[in-house]
């Protein structure tokens, strides 16, 4: 019956297992999948992240140079990363942070038909990078 | 690609089945798939030391199978299962969850038929509340 | 019991004072104490000390909502009872007649968990009535013991003694008799292995148990009406040894220390296990100290 | 007797997944158990209508969390049997290395969650402490800690560098020298076998009967293991199956025990042995045909049955999960019962209601 | 006094309920590891209680299904005042890999209303704390403005 | 005066129950019983101021009724009696009651020709001290309002079984007189006397149990003739020894000292044997269960004021006899037993009236123990709990009575949320369980004293610890079930005849109100009778050397407690915050107390109580029961006649 005592005492006499999260963060391990990060300036619309994403949460429009993803539904696979040529997905070693509202990552760019250095200028004022809040929300 | 695969026939089925339990068969599960509108293939696997044997079945889906349930009485799970995903009843069934076993009357029926969605739920006796 | 003299004495005001405000601030701390210990003991952190007493406060004010009426009622009688015991033990009362107050706000309990038609609920009543079968005999028979050795049942007899109890007419009765206690305070005190009716945990296969329909304010109470409870048995315990505070004290820690192993060693038993288990090695124990303290 | 009726989960504090038993009892005992599924119940086999057969892989991953990584393991090798190709070695070295530490994690949280069935906390908590380094494991070597999506269609995506490998062999003897400790608590503590012993036996003749799957096969005497078959790298590493004669719920848990141990020791033979190679094998066109395969998940025999025909999507993919075989014998187990055997009951099984429904 | 006391413990004193609609487990673990040495939330004064009736605190894993929908809702209108709900996962935010199975709703917000989000897919432990921690601050927000409400009136 | 008195008390019930027989008029018939009733409790009220007082010694030697002398008459109206359970016996072919009786009657003949000188008598037929005036209001108040609760009870009951002619006119004229013959048998300070009222009750409680006719409740009337005949055998022979051995029948002179003689304690014994019979303690239980058959106003007679308190008048009347004794620890044994046992029985019954049955036996169990046990302050936990329980008991079967006719069933698991039925009667039904096993109600008091003054005695306390933790369990439950309906909103209000509900109410403010007057109920009561103080009253508590019971602070604080708790259940109820009781998030929106379960269909749930019939089944443990009561009784007889 006493079999756990041992167990027992030595935890109370040695030093906790707990992690004080928040106040104690621990470096992430390189190389862990979290949030997706989307390079805009890289990327050529190639729409390949869209057919290959098994969650089907990247809409990429090959016309109007619009990379969007509903990032809540990612499933942070990094399979999109893996077959983006171009190397415009990465991810953070984080996930993405919780949020009250849910939102969708959407990137505007410029159509790179012939990778000159022309109008380089205008297109990242153009991009309104970043997150839009999403249309349709929680039916409170 | 499967190895030991032996057709049969409605009328066979139950009689293969007790003879492999005979033998000391397992049953591992059943299988199936939609053909096309009219027939499910379903595909009865059965372990003996580790390998494995299978049955292979055309089934008419207007037509009720044979269950064999009454021989394994493990299959009624996935009897109960393949009746409510392709709409196939089973003759016989020792537990039947008259198409309630996973899905809510609000869902598609039959959800897993590919070619045609069947409708009618045969002896559904399912109680609303 | 002196209740008569309040007014009249000063010093039995203030232990009826000790008894209505002080006790349940101990329990609330003990529990916390607990708490805290119990998370060592599993090489975690735990709750902050005044934990117990947020979670009281929080319940308070959270939205009343009941399936009946009389769990509102019942909450209330069991909150009384388990304070005017634990007064009454403060005031150096008679020992039975303290329990079978207590037993009220038990009892008060059961019937407000059965007044609801929740499975969880009513499985819950029906095993905590089964605890309070399984421990009120061994709690009897103790305080027959502490008669035996002092010739009164009321508590100001034991202060009246110069000897400690547990030494008292023989050690090896009042050791038993004391182990028996320990039956009774774990179940009590809602610990493994007894914590068969409502845990405080909820990995359960009852749920909550008896306190399944108890929410919002109504389980507030029943949780400071714990408190007072917990205080009363350690009481109990206390008596064995009330020469001197000091050795109070270590009695006390010493058993809410057995208590806390036990509880982290043991996996919870059936009510079935539970009844067998008290009855035959409790009231043996209990049997034979008894035997002993009439022989000699 | 008037019967007390229990509607036990779906939401229940003790089932980690939504099931429902409507229990019969009296006294506490259990009369009759009528069981209701179909809250998990997500339909993802039809998934494979939709996702082409690379997607399919993360999709099947996520039938259940907990095994897995293995699940993406046999639907690949399901799919490789149809492509006609074989995964260079080096990834079947690695597939066993996860799917091991997969067994060690997932016994190591069925063992806390059985502690806490019978009301053990302070077990179940140091069964998760040392589980917590298992998930550490995952998450430096796969980049995530639960779903760690290393399978592809072909091999492995990720590999274990020298170092790694060397970290998570001392990763594993610590855990291994932890769970070892507290061999005493679950085999001979008074109160624990009190609670298992003779609780819900299914005898070696009922379990073959009703087709029960994994370590409630095993926990009844019989030796059955798919890893036998040696699919994977399995057939080139030492390997017995664990096997216990009782039949009892102490029987299954001591199974799961002994495995994690067992499950140490092949992460230590598969990483001594780890070939050199590609991680991937290439390969060309879309499958065509079926096939069937069998791994051997915690929970036991799983078996991935895919046929295609050729075109984007899959026609068909089958997935039968052990929980789904272990279910007819839990209901011939459950009469007679004491209402609080229950949990322990059912979790002696280690149902997997996620995988069960799909 | 009391008042304010019984404001501060509704932030010391979330005890949890959490709910399984239809996850793969992968949410469920690391719901459950929460509780566990490493995470111990019992620190913040969780405490895991399995009974809607006392929760303050709701969280949800899985993509919700057509037949556990009614459960959720359920369990959540049995739920006292004042409560939060926190999503976790890909599939209680949208229903995940899943969205596009037939059983699926997709997503708890289709059912009752959300107050935070956690993503991931599982949703990690440490995610699943700042769920909480931000379940709390809008706990306090809701309360802060009821009561600037009453005193409006 | 008191020649009026002693004639309302004993022999007016005769009288009005033959005004029953023979005036049949349902109209004539209710008032007869109430006046009677009345005039009952009136009487024994106006008694109160009397005592103590003793029938003179003059007056006896001269008493008449009618003009023939008392004591013929008794003699004559004796052997009558033995004649009609003769008949009886053999009417329904039992040789034991004809055996008995025949014995009996030999026995009886022996005595009165044999053995009496008939020389003018020296001391008092009766002697009225505070323990017979207990029982006598006891009977007079409380058995008055059963029959009147039992005017319009069988009313309906003769209305459910359809009869051809109505029986009541017999049925009244027995239940009636019953209470006078248990008057008298209280008061008797003569032996024969006493055997003659002894036998009556008998007599009646045969007519009583048997007097729906059914096969069941003539086997069971039956059984219980014979049983009591054994009483009343060994009654007989214990008359005829103590008259053999001191040449008295003089109960008084019999317990004004203690026997240390073995003869003297063997024939103690028998009397207590006798008294235990009655009593139904184990293991004679089985004739009170079976008594269960009869309609509730007889069992509620049988129960709590009249047939059983005979029996444990008995016992505890010649208790200075044997205090001290062996016989007294056996005694005492015997009662802590079948408190013990019947406990447990109790425990796996779900029959209502069985419960309060075995119930009843445990109570009459406590008192004997207390008897045996014989001390001041056990003999004043004897009175103490004789009276409650007689208020409490006498209630509760008639809630029983009032909730079967409600609900049709008298099962405890199919009383389960009569509150929102019968709200009224459930919660007089709480309250009367209440005052059964928790303080600060009349009933804790005395089991407290019991178990104080049993500290002593090694097995006895054990018993009594257990048996005690056991009656919390079945009475519990039964009163949280009563209240076990969802909602508690809005029910609604229940009607019932007045003289359905005037019982009820009265005696429910009885059991609270007598309570609270405990500590004067003891000093008034108790100490003339044992004249020793054992307790000291102050400041509204009972105190002793071994410990104290504050019952008026506890009343007080108990009250404001429950005003709180009243004035929360308002809130709740004014608040409507109702909510579905927690089932696991499956709720049914449709059916009430249901989930939707399996295959998606409505599951309603039912709740059982925990019956433990494994342990406490009435078929597992009465063989052993009866068995170790059996041989509690040998050991009695010997304890008694070698030491
Ligand atoms: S990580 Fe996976 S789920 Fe997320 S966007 Fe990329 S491919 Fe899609
Ligand atoms: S992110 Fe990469 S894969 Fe996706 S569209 Fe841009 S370039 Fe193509
Ligand atoms: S029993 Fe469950 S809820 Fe309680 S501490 Fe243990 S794990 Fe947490
Ligand atoms: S068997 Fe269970 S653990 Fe393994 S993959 Fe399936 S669901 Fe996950
Ligand atoms: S067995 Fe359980 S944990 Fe494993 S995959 Fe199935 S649902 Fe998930
Ligand atoms: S979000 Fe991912 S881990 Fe969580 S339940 Fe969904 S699939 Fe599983
Ligand atoms: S229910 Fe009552 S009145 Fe009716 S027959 Fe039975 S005992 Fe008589
Ligand atoms: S209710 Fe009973 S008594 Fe009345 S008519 Fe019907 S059967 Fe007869």
């Amino acid at each position: 019956m006493l079999h756990m005592t041992g167990t027992i005492l030595r935890n109370l006499f040695s030093q906790r297992a707990t992690r004080l999260y928040p106040i104690e963060k621990r470096e992430p391990f390189a190389e862990v999948r979290g949030e997706l990060l989307f390079d805009v300036e890289k990327c050529t619309f190639c729409v390949r992240c869209q057919m290959a994403c098994p969650s089907q949460c990247i809409t990429v429009d090959r016309k109007a140079a619009t990379w969007a993803c509903d990032a809540f539904a990612c499933v942070y696979c990094g399979i999109c990363a893996d077959t983006c040529p171009d190397g415009a997905l990465s991810h953070a070693p984080a996930y993405r942070p919780v949020a009250r509202e849910k939102s969708q990552m959407f990137y505007q760019g410029v159509l790179k038909e012939k990778p000159k250095k022309a109008a380089p200028a205008a297109a990242p004022a153009a991009a309104p990078a970043g997150e839009s809040p999403k249309p349709e929300k929680a039916e409170a | 690609m499967i190895d030991h695969i032996e057709d049969i026939t409605a009328e066979t089925l139950i009689g293969k089945v007790e003879a492999l339990k005979k033998e000391g068969y397992r049953l591992v599960t059943m299988t199936a798939t939609d053909l096309d509108a009219e027939t499910v293939d379903l595909l009865y696997s059965f372990d003996k030391d580790l390998a494995l044997m299978h049955l292979r079945l055309s089934a008419k889906k207007n037509a009720p199978a044979k269950s064999i349930s009454g021989v394994y009485f493990a299959a009624f799970l996935v009897e109960n299962e393949i009746r409510e995903q392709f709409g196939l009843t089973f003759e016989g069934l020792v537990l039947d969850f008259g198409g309630a076993l996973l899905l809510e009357d609000s869902v598609r029926p039959t959800p897993l038929c590919r070619y045609t969605v069947v409708e009618a739920k045969p002896e559904a006796p399912v109680a609303g509340a | 019991m002196q209740a008569f003299e309040i007014g009249l004495n000063p010093a039995t005001f203030g232990w009826l004072l000790v008894g209505l405000l002080v006790a349940p601030v101990a329990g609330g701390l003990i529990a916390g104490v607990d708490r805290i210990l119990t998370a060592k003991c599993q090489s975690r952190v735990g709750p902050p000390l005044l934990q117990p007493f947020y979670d009281a406060a929080k319940l308070w004010g959270k939205e009343t909502k009941v399936s009946n009426v009389w769990i509102a009622f019942c909450s209330w009688m069991y909150f009384t009872a388990a304070a005017t015991s634990c007064v009454m033990f403060f005031l150096q009362s008679d020992l039975l007649i303290i329990f079978f107050v207590q037993a009220v706000g038990a009892v008060f309990l059961v019937i407000g968990a059965l007044s609801v038609p929740s499975p969880y609920s009513q499985i819950g009543g029906q095993r905590e009535l089964l605890q309070i079968m399984a421990y009120e005999p061994l709690l009897i028979l103790v305080f027959v013991g502490i008669f035996l050795a002092t010739g009164s049942f009321n508590i100001s007899a034991v202060y009246a003694m110069d000897k400690p109890l547990m030494l008292e007419s023989g050690v090896v009765p009042m050791v038993l008799l004391f182990v028996v206690l320990g039956y009774a305070l774990t179940i009590k005190l809602r610990k493994s292995p007894f914590d068969i009716s409502g845990s405080h945990h909820a990995h359960q296969e009852i749920v909550r148990g008896v306190f399944t329909e108890y929410s919002g304010r109504y389980l507030a109470l029943v949780e400071v009406a714990h408190w007072y409870e917990v205080v009363l048995v350690l009481g109990v315990v206390a008596l064995f040894w009330a020469t001197s505070w000091y050795a109070i004290v270590i009695l006390l820690v010493l058993t809410y220390a057995a208590e806390i192993l036990v509880d982290n060693i043991t996996a919870r038993l059936s009510w079935r296990a539970m009844l067998g288990k008290l009855w035959a090695s409790g009231l043996a124990l209990s049997f034979v100290s008894l035997a002993w303290l009439y022989a000699f | 007797m008037p019967r007390t009726v229990v509607p036990f989960g779906p939401q229940h504090p003790v089932l980690p997944e939504p099931i429902h038993l409507t229990l019969h009892c009296e006294d506490e005992i259990i009369k009759e158990a009528v069981p209701a599924i179909g809250y998990v119940h997500r339909g993802l086999e039809k998934l494979a209508e939709i996702r082409d057969h690379n997607q399919m892989v993360q999709v099947v991953e996520r039938v259940c969390g907990i095994c897995s990584m293995i699940h993406a393991a046999a639907y690949c090798a399901a799919v490789e049997q149809i492509l006609g190709i074989k995964p260079p070695p080096r990834a079947e070295y690695l597939r066993v290395v996860w799917s091991e530490l997969h067994r060690m994690h997932s016994h190591l949280l069925w063992l806390g969650l059985y502690a806490d069935a019978f009301g053990f906390e302070s077990l179940f908590m140091h069964f998760w402490r040392i589980r917590e380094r298992i998930m550490d494991v995952m998450e430096a070597t796969a980049g995530n800690r639960v779903i760690i999506s290393v399978n592809v269609v072909g091999g492995v995506r990720r590999d274990l560098t020298p170092e790694q490998q060397k970290w998570v062999l001392s990763e594993v003897d610590w855990v291994e020298k932890e769970v070892a400790r507290l061999k005493d608590v679950m085999m001979n503590d008074y109160t624990v076998k009190k609670r298992t012993v003779g609780v819900g036996i299914l005898s070696k003749e009922q379990a073959l009967e009703l087709g029960a799957a994994g370590p409630m096969l095993r926990g009844s005497g019989v030796a059955q293991d798919m890893r036998m078959t040696g699919y994977h790298a399995y057939g080139e590493l030492g390997f017995e199956p664990v096997v216990e004669t009782d039949g009892d719920s102490y029987a299954r848990s001591n199974v799961r025990f002994r495995e994690v141990l067992a499950a140490v020791d092949l992460v230590r033979q598969a990483m001594a042995k780890l070939p050199d190679s590609e991680l991937a094998t290439a390969y060309k066109g879309r499958p065509k045909g079926e096939a069937v395969m069998r791994v051997e998940q915690p929970r036991g025999e799983l078996l991935y049955y895919v046929k295609s025909s050729g075109g984007k999507y899959l026609d068909r993919v089958r997935i039968r999960t052990p929980t789904f075989a272990n279910i007819p014998p839990l209901c011939a187990v459950l009469p007679g019962l004491e209402l609080a055997d229950i949990p322990v009951v059912v979790l002696s099984m280690d149902p997997c209601i996620s995988c069960t429904e799909r | 006094m009391l008042d304010s006391f019984i404001k501060k413990s509704r932030i010391k004193s979330p005890w949890l309920l959490h709910f399984d609609c239809g996850s793969c487990n992968g949410c469920d673990i690391e719901t459950l590891a929460c509780l566990t040495p490493l995470y111990d939330v019992e620190r913040f004064g969780i405490i895991n209680v399995g009974n809607p009736k006392h929760a303050d605190i709701l969280l949800v894993t899985g993509c919700v299904n057509h037949r556990n929908k009614h459960v959720l809702k359920t369990i959540y209108d049995q739920m006292p005042e004042p409560k939060v709900v926190v999503a976790i996962g890909a599939c209680g935010l949208t229903g995940g890999v899943f969205r596009d199975a037939y059983n699926v709703v997709g997503g708890v917000d289709k059912v009752i209303p959300v107050d935070v989000y956690v993503p991931g897919c599982p949703g990690k432990p440490e995610a699943i704390i700042d769920g909480v921690v931000e379940a709390l601050g809008k706990l306090s927000e809701k309360q802060n403005a009821a009561a600037a409400a009453v005193a409006a009136e | 005066m008191l020649d009026t008195l002693l004639f309302i008390l004993i022999v007016l019930p005769f009288l009005a129950g033959l005004g029953c027989y023979v005036l049949r008029a349902e109209g004539v018939r209710s008032l007869i019983v109430v006046a009677t009733g009345g005039i009952l409790a009136a009487a024994s009220v106006m008694l109160y101021f009397q005592t103590p007082f003793t029938y003179p010694v003059e007056a006896s030697v001269q008493a008449t009724l009618f003009g023939v002398s008392l004591d013929e008459i008794i003699m004559v109206a004796d052997f009558l009696l033995l004649a009609v359970i003769l008949y009886f016996g053999v009417r329904h072919k039992n040789a034991i009651i004809v055996a008995l009786a025949i014995l009996q009657g030999a026995l009886g003949a022996y005595l009165e020709f044999g053995l009496i000188e008939h020389a003018p008598k020296a001391y008092p037929t009766f002697v009225i001290d505070t323990l017979a005036l207990v029982m006598v209001l006891i009977i007079s108040i409380v058995g008055s309002l059963i029959c009147v609760f039992a005017i319009p009870y069988m009313k309906e009951h003769e209305h459910h079984l359809h009869l051809p002619a109505s029986k009541q006119p017999r049925f009244f004229l027995v239940l009636v007189a019953f209470l006078g013959a248990m008057n008298g048998l209280v008061m008797a300070n003569d032996l024969a006397y006493f055997y003659f009222f002894f036998e009556v009750t008998t007599l009646c409680s045969f007519l009583l149990i048997g007097h729906d006719e059914t096969e069941i409740a003539t086997k069971n009337a039956v059984r219980a003739l014979w049983m009591n005949s054994l009483g009343g055998a060994a009654l007989m022979i214990g008359i005829v020894w103590i008259y053999s051995e001191l040449g008295t029948l003089e109960i008084a002179k019999v317990i004004s000292q203690q026997h240390t003689s073995a003869a003297m304690l063997v024939a103690l014994g028998l009397l207590c044997f006798a008294g235990f019979t009655k009593a139904a303690q184990m293991p004679f239980q089985s004739w009170l269960l079976g008594a269960m058959v009869a309609p509730t106003p007889v069992s509620a007679l049988l129960h709590s004021s009249t047939m059983v308190k005979a029996g444990v008048y008995l016992v505890v009347r010649f208790a200075p006899a044997y205090a001290d004794t062996n016989l007294g620890l056996a005694v005492a044994l015997c009662g802590a037993f079948t408190f013990l046992g019947t406990a447990a029985l109790a425990v796996g019954q779900s029959n209502g009236k069985k419960i309060l049955a075995y119930s009843t036996i445990s109570n009459l169990g406590l008192i004997v123990a207390c008897a045996g046990i014989g001390t001041p302050t056990a003999i004043t936990a004897a009175i103490l709990i004789i009276i409650f329980h007689a208020v409490s008991k006498g209630l509760l079967f008639l809630c029983v009575g009032t909730i079967e006719h409600g609900i049709g069933s008298r099962d405890i698991e199919d009383m389960r949320g009569v509150y929102g039925k019968m709200p009224v009667t459930a919660l007089i039904t709480m309250a009367g369980v209440v005052t059964m096993i928790l303080p600060p109600f009349g009933m804790l008091l005395g089991k407290w004293m019991a178990i104080e003054s049993s500290a002593g005695s090694l097995f006895v306390i054990v018993m009594l610890a257990l048996g005690s933790a056991i009656t919390v369990l079945y009475w519990a439950r039964w009163a949280g079930g009563l209240m076990s309906v969802e909602g508690g909103e809005k029910f609604k209000t229940e009607s019932q005849a007045a003289l359905t509900r005037a019982p009820l109410m009265i005696l429910c403010f009885g059991a609270v109100v007598l309570s609270f007057l405990a500590p004067w109920i003891y000093s008034d009561m108790v100490v003339p009778l044992i004249k020793l103080s054992p307790y000291a009253v102050a400041a509204g508590g009972l105190q002793s050397g071994a410990g104290s019971f504050a019952v008026i602070p506890l009343f007080i604080v108990g009250l404001i407690g429950f005003g709180v708790a009243i004035n929360a259940l308002r809130k709740a109820r004014s608040s409507h915050a109702f909510d579905a009781p927690y089932m696991a998030g499956i709720q049914s929106p449709a059916v009430a107390g249901a989930y939707t379960g399996p295959m998606n269909k409505p599951v309603v749930v039912t709740t059982g109580n925990y019956y433990l019939s494994a342990v406490f089944g009435e078929e597992k443990l009465t063989p052993y029961g009866n068995f170790a009561a059996i041989a509690l009784l040998v050991l009695m007889f010997a304890l008694g006649g070698l030491f």
